[in-house]
């Protein structure tokens, strides 16, 4: 089990870095901006009508709503899902092939060319954070243009989930020490593009950092904290001043 | 009774090598249509390798449907091999000897056909080594051996070897009376295939002892394979998998199915083959007998993985619960599961008359079997349809031509390979019919005869 | 077929048997009583311990832990001796022959056990706002009375095998000593004895029917006993396969029972004739079995739980295994797999009478030691706030609890007790059963096989 | 035919057995390439990337972009996080605009037609220029009319030079235009441009139909006031906000309460409140008196006994919500817009919900109404339908004989019962300017493709402003990926081959000198010394723009009306009992980003449902109805025409509303949208807004008929309805107040 450790020095990448998102759902109005920006950034294929109906869409991140009540006392809760980067993450130890596992700055990867497509790691993971590749994605030849070089077109039979962009990680932490990359520097697309702020990102093992004083908000919650997977991503309970 | 019939040995040899000397016109007929059959699901598994596994139902979150659902029950049906073989033949049971060589061939046929499952219902089968083996010495990655699907292998293989010796053990002798009959380049197979055996004492006494030391060896691998089936479920988060008691359930409910498949087999090969000098209603009744302990003892374990499955009252698990036995379709399966793997037959199986009967048996057997596929659908699919309290998620799975086709695939697959293997070699073992004609006796107790077995003293 | 004797095997006739057994079951000595005595003393020692915990009332659960811990070795392993020779008797093996009343006879015991749960049950807290079985049954009293019906219920199917079983040999006792007082008990409970067809019908029926009713309901009391005792003050405890651990803990105790009785009968008893190689050998495989099985599902509970990593679980492991009882369950580990199989696996430790006893003997410790661990541990973990719900993880992780003076005159007195009262049954009933040891010698005949001569034993159907 | 090795596994594939011995056995030879097991996402090595500033008019939005853009391809959309309005966020549409320029359909050179019907003939940039040339210096420029989608800045000026120096009608076209807004503001507050909300410091908010944070008018921009609003770091206490709508939008799903009213009687509430506060003196008093005229009874038929059963919401409830507008909880803002303004009586409804922010002195006052400085505004908006009405006659006529059009997909954008096919085969010539084959450029006889707006130059003066005088730069960050042309260059050079050369040599030129007149201010955002540096410094922040040009001062209040103006609603109640009420598409808007398939794909954030139109329900509704989920049922209005689209049972549909999203229903603008879904612009009554002719599109009613066809709704969320369990809560809610209900 992965635990949480502080930096021992400014250049050791195993303790320096550990992402985490937080994620405020008072602020997240279920806009979306964050969906296509993460289908942008990450080459998450089109997704089809087909891909609807047959229930296979792809979304890194998509935005769950729930209903509560009935018209006209009715309220419609969204919530922005994606990979929970979980420190105890179920998805990790069922992979035969060590296709996705843990790094050492907190992340669930998952490395698409070691994946057989054995689908258990998706069986296992209680947030749906796990897509896979039924089809071989296609893009028509004109918009492969667009595909952000970053980051690896998948194929046909593997699984894919939120990297946290981790292409971004890289590019803004290479030949890097924590202290030259200020919070907030940079971001994941989603958090980038969520016009209402609702998403933060940021190093945890920075004690200054803004993920990190939101740790200690009145209003978080890990989903589905019973289950132990320990997420990293946290969230901060919608506000509900119902009638008041 | 026993002393009904007592054969010569050269009716013996004559009556149970006529499958493998001469070749009757249903055998030709047969084969070919199990052949078009398979050849279909052949033909379907490279559809779908080439098109994705898009062509199945499966879906987010139901990412695992009938193609494990048919891993475990082919797991299961493997199961009977080593119960009738080991078991029976650890624990001396006379009545053993004429099925031991059917079912522990369709063990054998039936491992084959679950190891075929995992690999085309992985995404990148292609890719099955880097899964089983380690792949890249350069960078020293090994597979993850804390993942029960490295465990899943390793198990089946072993099992599929040791079951492999196992028949090929006990075949020996029988070998070496059809190279004593056979001429030209089939004499000289079947020579080199029975290891210059000539049933010398020597040979008799090693061939016995591997047959007993095999048993105790696969004892162990017998009990862990469908554990470590169980185990793909159990060491998941996913309610109604999540369970302790998977282990002995899955293991106790393969013995129910593998047995009842033994039943069938049995029935249907007596009626083929003529077998009804060997295969008596005796046989039968003690295979019911074994299946009515066997499917209380499995009905036990469902029940308290029932009762603890609900008493921690947990929301998710109880939601799956609901689903697989109160919601239609899921309902009306888990009835017709329930119906057909216990409630109708083991009642039925408490009166003489049905378990001496070879229609009663062959029907109650197969209805068995079909309730045992639905229990893994049941276990599986439901479950993950309602995986977590993500109500947004749920979906449903609907099984797709492509899967039904590989499914009946592997059934006419073992069938198919039974058929070919009954060609070459006796479907029941010469020698241990011979062997039971000398142990057997009868002592008399008042004014009736009662069956006896000599007691190696 | 190793065998080197050309001898004809002779077969003894069911008057020798018969005439030996009375023998012995009339022979009351000095060494008994004195066995008696100190087994009555250490009894008593126990009520002392029971007092002095009644003292201390039931507020504090955790001081009954022993107590009850006692209670249900004592239930897993006396109790379950009658399913050894019911499920025998349903297997037709001939071999048990012997040794199946000694089974039959422990059930005495179940007196004993089941006035023992009384004081178990009230210090169990109620089912509000806790997991149980009984859900949410409305009565406070429903896991009581439900617990002392099914515990009563086996008590007397037990006692009831015990005498139908017996009838016949009290008969012959009534016959043998009509003055003694043995004697006038045992006309009063055989009930007319006189060995006709339909009496005999009656016997066997009674004898299966029955012996399939106590296979049937052991395992629901042992379900109740963990899921009230155990599982239901674990928070976080969903562990369905505790009740068939428990029952195979229980199996294994009771074989591992017989093992030393018959050693104990034969060294003090002169019973060598009765319990010889064939019983030890042959109850030798299931204790390996079972000692397998033990293993086998506390593996499969332990691994289960080790992958979920969800919180209730983690605790549950530090509690249970890896930290506040590891020593016990390092104990009942050793001796009741670890030993039994390094042992066990040896056809010649298992084909000889001072094997089989020494693992038997281990597997007893080992079953007092796991239940112990069972028991003791769920009983230390305080109630949450009144009104409050139990929660589902553990909220600390209580240390592990040693016995106290009354914990030890606890267990060393009720198991005393039991010992004691099934000292006393066999003066009252044969230890060996003279009908079915005689009925076996009509099935056996001696014939001529290969070159030597085998003994052919009947298998009816 | 050349099999390669690849294709022939593709067919062993087919073929049964064969697919087994190479597809199962033997790896399919992509597979055989040996990866390198050091490419692990940890260990990507990448090239490099430039970014560069830009800017995209999202309807009325304007949001300042950064475009990632590696080895001459853009790769990815960012917000600008130094442009006032988005500050670094973007909405789908912006990013969805890279689909635009890689689009596989775009038209990839000019066309024309050689008979009209005939298919299209590829042709070069001096032909199709030269044919323009001819087809307007042919045509007498009163006969023609110049249709463009709503364009801003330069552009809008080149076009309106255009259209002015050669003498031809410019007409803007949007489905939903703003003009009732804009009217409404006019009267109020006197501004000839729209003002900014400060949501960020507003403490109550009271929206009127205006789904700002969906897709009214600006909602990136609203949204970073939104959470601001709702959890912004320097606030004392959480914004509340009430939403008064017909329909559950993404802006009711937000608000602490959403109140339906009988539709087109928001003004009335709002007047009904404006009651309550000046009796009850509740609010500023000198307002009061300017609103009113000074006579204390003059608002009095608005009080809310009297019209709570018009609005259908109680008299007490009115006054409530009056109480609390005008009450202690800080800076209250009213807006108002959609829907509410979708009536006969759209200018009535708006004013009067305006007029409330006078009432609690929010406006021109951080936190409330902040009006825009008019300097920069240039501007061709969408015309009123009345104006199209008559565009439309005059095609009939022969008033107009040549159309010119840059995305201003009338065909489709207006309603079937215009006959507007009708009037387009009319005409002489089309000539399209528009990137794509949409229904009104394939009836061009000529198309000049336009750049997409990643390709091309221009200014953008935002339609609403932040505030201050804000100039956005849009620059070409990749070059021309098709063989298409800007539109305003082809009017630049066309004007001069005409003989009235513009003063401008080209877009660049055109945008060079409006920065030029910026840079001559010498203040705002970028001051440099040299015009040059002022240029690129400009370029790189995407932007000019000066906090300090801001309106000053509160307009005197006009007088309200007496008397209310109903709302005619089409349809009678009996035979048409559900009112209709349209809605943009969450990302296509009303059908302009259909082609774009991340548009198509993103579900609508309430009923998650894509690709399709669909039409919500009440689930009582649907039940009385027999109607379930997936049925196709008939929509049809007073006019006759009908829809078939399928049935969502949506909760929060109130039980007499049928709302359906517009944007669907294309036959034509490439494969993603073409024969999707239908057209609800088809079944509106075209009734219009009696001031100022705008379309009235959410004053229509229907009638639903089931019919015997059932489909798969493409939708995002599963097979249930999605209710939290109620022990496992996915979306745990903070109530202030009560017990925490987290599971920690
Ligand atoms: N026979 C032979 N082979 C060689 C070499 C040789 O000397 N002889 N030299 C080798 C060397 S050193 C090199 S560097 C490689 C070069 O090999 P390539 O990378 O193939 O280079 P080019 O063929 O010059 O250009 C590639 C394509 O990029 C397109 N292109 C042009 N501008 C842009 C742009 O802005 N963005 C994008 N996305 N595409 C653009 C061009 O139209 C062209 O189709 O070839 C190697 N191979
Ligand atoms: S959210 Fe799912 S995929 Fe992500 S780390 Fe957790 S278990 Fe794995
Ligand atoms: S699908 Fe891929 S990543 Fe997931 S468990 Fe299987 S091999 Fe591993
Ligand atoms: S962090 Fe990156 S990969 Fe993950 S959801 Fe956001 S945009 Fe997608
Ligand atoms: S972009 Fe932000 S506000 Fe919009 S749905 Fe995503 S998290 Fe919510």
């Amino acid at each position: 089990m992965a635990t949480q450790t502080k930096p021992q020095s400014a250049t050791d990448r195993s303790t320096a870095f550990k992402w985490s998102m937080v994620i405020d759902l008072d602020r997240c109005t279920g806009c979306e901006a964050c969906v296509v920006a993460c289908q942008s950034e990450n080459n998450v294929p089109i997704n089809e009508e087909s891909a609807f109906i047959e229930g296979r869409a792809f979304e890194w991140i998509r935005l769950e709503r729930y209903w509560e009540g009935e018209w006209p006392d009715i309220k419609a809760r969204f919530i922005p899902v994606l990979c929970q980067h979980c420190e105890n993450a179920p998805c990790e130890p069922v992979c035969p092939v060590y296709a996705t596992y843990h790094n050492n700055e907190g992340l669930n990867v998952q490395v698409y060319n070691r994946c057989v497509g054995t689908r258990y790691c998706g069986a296992n993971c209680p947030y749906h954070a796990r897509q896979f590749n039924f089809w071989e994605p296609v893009w028509p030849e004109d918009l492969r243009h667009q595909l952000n070089p970053d980051v690896t077109v998948r194929t046909r039979g593997v699984m894919e989930k939120c990297s946290m962009c981790i292409q971004r990680i890289r590019r803004a932490t290479r030949s890097k020490t924590p202290s030259d990359i200020p919070d907030g520097a940079f971001n994941p697309a989603c958090v980038q593009a969520c016009p209402t702020s609702a998403m933060t990102f940021g190093n945890l093992n920075n004690p200054e950092s803004k993920v990190s004083k939101l740790q200690n908000d009145e209003r978080r919650y890990h989903m589905f904290e019973h289950l132990g997977t320990a997420p990293t991503t946290l969230y901060l309970k919608q506000v509900d001043t119902h009638g008041a | 009774m026993y002393y009904r019939r007592t054969l010569t040995e050269a009716q013996i040899n004559q009556q149970l090598l006529g499958t493998v000397l001469t070749t009757p016109l249903w055998w030709i007929v047969l084969v070919s249509l199990l052949g078009i059959v398979v050849a279909g699901a052949v033909g379907a598994v490279g559809w779908m390798i080439n098109q994705g596994l898009g062509v199945t139902g499966l879906r987010q979150p139901v990412f695992w449907g009938f193609f494990i659902t048919n891993f475990i029950f082919w797991v299961g049906i493997s199961h009977a091999g080593v119960m009738i073989s080991a078991i029976l033949r650890l624990s001396q049971a006379e009545w053993r000897r004429p099925m031991v060589r059917a079912a522990e061939t369709m063990t054998v046929f039936a491992l084959m056909a679950s190891l075929a499952m995992p690999l085309v219902h992985a995404g990148r089968p292609w890719r099955i080594f880097y899964w089983v083996f380690p792949y890249d010495w350069a960078r020293g990655i090994w597979p993850d051996v804390r993942s029960p699907l490295v465990w899943d292998p390793i198990a089946i293989t072993t099992y599929l070897t040791s079951s492999m010796l196992f028949v090929y053990t006990a075949l020996i002798p029988d070998l070496a009376i059809i190279r004593d009959r056979s001429t030209g380049w089939r004499r000289s197979v079947y020579g080199a295939l029975s290891l210059g055996w000539h049933g010398n004492p020597r040979q008799w006494k090693i061939q016995g002892f591997a047959g007993i030391l095999l048993s105790a060896l696969i004892l162990p691998v017998f009990v862990s394979v469908h554990s470590i089936v169980s185990w793909d479920f159990s060491v998941s988060l996913v309610p109604s998998w999540h369970v302790t008691i998977f282990a002995p359930y899955f293991v106790i409910g393969a013995v129910h199915s593998g047995v009842s498949a033994v039943v069938t087999l049995m029935i249907i090969m007596r009626k083929l083959y003529k077998l009804e000098n060997f295969i008596w209603e005796e046989h039968i009744d003690a295979l019911a007998r074994l299946l009515m302990v066997v499917a209380l003892a499995w009905m036990f374990l469902f029940w308290l993985d029932l009762v603890f499955a609900l008493w921690l009252r947990e929301e998710q698990e109880i939601t799956v619960w609901m689903l697989r036995m109160f919601e239609p379709p899921w309902s009306w399966l888990f009835f017709l599961f329930f119906m057909f793997s216990f409630v109708i037959p083991v009642p039925l199986w408490m009166f003489r008359r049905v378990r001496r009967s070879f229609t009663w048996m062959l029907w109650t057997s197969l209805l068995v079997n079909f309730g045992m596929f639905l229990e893994r659908f049941l276990i599986i699919v439901p479950a993950l349809m309602r995986k977590g309290p993500q109500t947004f998620t749920y979906a449903t799975y609907r099984p797709s031509p492509v899967e039904f086709t590989i499914i009946f695939g592997t059934i006419a697959l073992v069938c198919f390979l039974l058929l070919i293997f009954s060609k070459f070699f006796p479907l029941i073992p010469l020698w241990e019919e011979k062997e039971g004609q000398l142990l057997i006796d009868h002592v008399k107790v008042g004014n009736v005869y009662v069956p006896a077995l000599v007691k190696e003293h | 077929m190793a065998h080197e004797e050309h001898a004809i095997p002779q077969v003894p006739t069911h008057q020798e048997i018969a005439s030996d057994i009375m023998a012995r079951f009339q022979n009351v000595n000095q060494r008994y009583w004195s066995w008696v005595s100190l087994l009555a003393l250490l009894f008593v020692g126990g009520i002392v311990g029971f007092v002095m915990r009644l003292s201390d009332g039931f507020d504090d659960r955790s001081n009954w832990g022993y107590y009850t811990a006692t209670l249900s070795f004592l239930a897993s392993t006396f109790l379950a001796m009658p399913i050894i020779s019911a499920g025998l008797r349903l297997a037709k093996a001939n071999w048990r022959r012997p040794l199946t009343r000694l089974t039959e006879n422990m059930a005495i015991t179940g007196v004993l056990i089941w006035f023992m749960l009384i004081p178990a049950l009230i210090a169990l807290p109620p089912t509000e706002g806790r997991l149980s079985v009984w859900f949410d049954f409305p009565h406070w009293m429903a896991f009581r009375g439900g617990n002392l019906m099914v515990w009563g219920t086996v008590v007397l199917i037990g006692l009831f095998l015990l005498w139908l079983l017996a009838v016949p040999d009290l008969a012959a006792v009534r016959d043998h000593m009509p003055a003694s007082p043995r004697g006038k008990l045992a006309r009063v409970l055989s009930v007319g004895w006189t060995g006709n067809t339909r009496q005999w019908r009656v016997l066997h029926s009674g004898a299966l029917l029955f012996g399939a009713f106590y296979l049937l309901l052991y395992p629901t009391l042992q379900t109740l006993l963990q899921a009230d005792f155990q599982a239901g003050l674990l928070p976080g405890m969903k562990d369905a396969i505790a009740p068939a651990t428990a029952l195979i803990n229980a199996l294994q105790g009771a074989v591992g029972l017989t093992l030393v009785v018959m050693y104990v009968m034969r060294r003090f008893g002169g019973y060598e004739r009765y319990f010889g190689i064939d019983q030890f050998w042959a109850l030798s495989k299931p204790l390996l079995a079972f000692s397998l099985l033990w293993f086998y599902f506390w593996w499969g509970s332990f691994i289960t739980f080790w992958y979920g990593r969800q919180p209730g679980e983690s605790e549950l492991i530090r509690f249970m295994v890896l930290d506040s009882y590891r020593y016990p369950l390092m104990v009942s580990f050793m001796l009741n797999f670890i030993g039994p199989l390094v042992a066990l696996v040896w056809n010649p430790v298992r084909r000889s009478i001072w094997g089989p006893t020494i693992v038997g003997a281990g597997v007893l410790v080992g079953a007092l030691v796991n239940h112990i661990r069972w028991y003791v541990a769920p009983f230390s973990v305080p109630d949450p706030p009144a009104g409050e719900a139990w929660p589902h993880v553990l909220p600390e992780i209580p240390a592990g609890q040693l016995p106290g003076a009354a914990d030890a005159l606890i267990v060393v007195g009720g198991i005393a007790g039991a010992v004691l009262l099934f000292m006393l049954i066999n003066k009252i009933i044969p230890v060996v059963s003279m009908w079915e040891v005689g009925e076996g010698l009509r099935l056996v005949k001696v014939r001529r096989f290969l070159a030597r001569y085998a003994m052919v034993i009947a298998k009816s159907h | 035919m050349g099999l390669t090795r690849r294709q022939f596994l593709k067919w062993a594939g087919v073929t049964g057995v064969g697919a087994v011995v190479f597809n199962g056995c033997r790896v399919p030879d992509h597979e055989i390439q040996v990866q390198s097991p050091v490419e692990l996402p940890e260990d990507l090595v990448t090239g490099r990337d430039n970014y560069y500033a830009t800017v995209a008019q999202v309807g009325s939005g304007s949001e300042g972009l950064l475009v990632r853009v590696m080895e001459g391809r853009a790769k990815k959309v960012e917000g600008n996080p130094d442009y006032p309005l988005n500050t670094g966020k973007h909405h789908i549409r912006s990013e969805a605009m890279l689909q635009a320029t890689y689009h596989p359909d775009r038209i990839k050179s000019p066309m024309v037609r050689i008979a009209k019907g005939g298919p299209f003939r590829a042709i070069g940039w001096p032909d199709a220029l030269e044919r323009l040339t001819k087809i307007l210096g042919d045509a007498d420029p009163a006969n023609v009319l110049l249709a463009t989608g709503p364009v801003r800045g330069k552009l809008a000026d080149v076009t309106k030079l255009f259209a002015k120096d050669y003498g031809a009608q410019a007409l803007g076209f949007d489905p939903i235009d703003q003009h009732v807004l804009r009217t409404a503001i006019k009267n109020i507050y006197d501004q000839d441009v729209l003002p900014d909300f400060d949501i960020a410091h507003a403490d109550f908010i009271m929206s009127f139909g205006a789904d700002f944070l969906g897709t009214w008018i600006d909602p990136t921009h609203y949204m970073r006031g939104y959470g601001e609003f709702r959890q912004g770091e320097d606030r004392a206490e959480r914004g509340h906000l009430v939403h008064v709508d017909s329909r559950f939008s993404v802006t009711a799903a937000a608000a602490d309460e959403w109140k339906y009213v009988n539709p087109g009687t928001e003004g009335l509430l709002a007047l009904s409140m404006a009651h309550t506060i000046v009796t009850e003196k509740l609010g500023d008093a000198g307002a009061a008196r300017a609103l009113t005229g000074g006579a204390d009874n003059h608002l009095s038929s608005f009080s809310a006994d009297k019209v709570a059963s018009q609005i259908g919401m109680s008299a007490d409830a009115i006054t409530n919500l009056a109480h609390k507008f005008a009450g202690t909880r800080g800076r209250a803002l009213a807006i108002g817009g959609g829907s509410a303004g979708a009536h006969t009586n759209g200018v009535f409804n708006l004013t009067a919900i305006y007029a409330l922010n006078y009432l609690v002195g929010s406006v021109n006052v951080p936190g409330g109404v902040i009006f825009n400085p008019a300097g920069d505004q240039s501007q061709i908006t969408g015309a009123p339908i009345r104006d199209w009405k008559a565009a439309l006659d005059a095609m009939r006529s022969g008033d107009i004989k040549v159309l010119l059009v840059r995305d201003a997909n009338v065909v489709h954008g207006l309603s079937k019962q215009l006959k507007v096919t009708e009037a387009l085969d009319k005409l002489d010539t089309i000539v399209s300017f528009s990137s794509f084959l949409d229904e009104t450029t394939a009836r061009a006889d000529l198309i000049l493709p336009g750049h997409t707006p990643f390709e091309e130059w221009g200014t953008d003066t935002p339609d609403v402003g932040p505030g201050y005088r804000t100039v956005a730069f849009q620059q070409p960050v990749i070059n021309r990926f098709r063989d298409t042309m800007a539109f305003g260059d082809v009017l630049i050079r066309t004007a001069s081959e005409l003989g009235h050369a513009m003063p401008w040599e080209s877009m660049r030129d055109a945008v060079r000198a409006a920065a030029r007149d910026l840079h001559s201010t010498n203040r705002g955002s970028v001051t440099q010394p040299t015009f040059e540096e002022f240029w690129k410094r400009s370029l790189e922040r995407g932007g000019w723009w000066d906090q300090g040009d801001t309106v000053s001062g509160t307009p005197t209040p006009p007088v309200l009306p007496r008397a209310a103006v109903k709302a005619q609603i089409a349809g009678d109640a009996k035979v048409f009992p559900l009112h209709l009420v349209p809605f943009e598409g969450h990302a296509i808007g009303t059908g302009q980003y259909a082609h774009l398939p991340w548009a198509q794909a993103v579900p609508d954030p309430i009923t998650t449902v894509v690709w399709t139109t669909w039409v919500e329900l009440n689930p009582k509704t649907a039940e009385s109805l027999n109607v379930k989920q997936d049925d196709v049922v008939t929509l049809e209005s007073a006019t006759g025409d009908f829809i078939s689209v399928p049935v969502y049972v949506n909760p929060a549909t109130p039980p007499d509303v049928a709302s359906v999203p517009i944007g669907q229903g294309h036959e034509q603008f490439t494969t993603y949208a073409a024969g999707r879904g239908s057209n609800v612009l088809d079944i509106l009554a075209q009734a219009e807004d009696s001031d100022t002719g705008s379309l009235a599109w959410a004053s229509t009613r229907v009638r639903l008929t089931k019919t015997n066809v059932r489909v798969g709704l493409p939708k995002l969320e599963g097979i249930e309805e999605p209710r939290q369990l109620p022990g496992e809560p996915v979306i745990v809610v903070f109530r202030p107040g009560e017990e925490d209900d987290s599971h920690s």
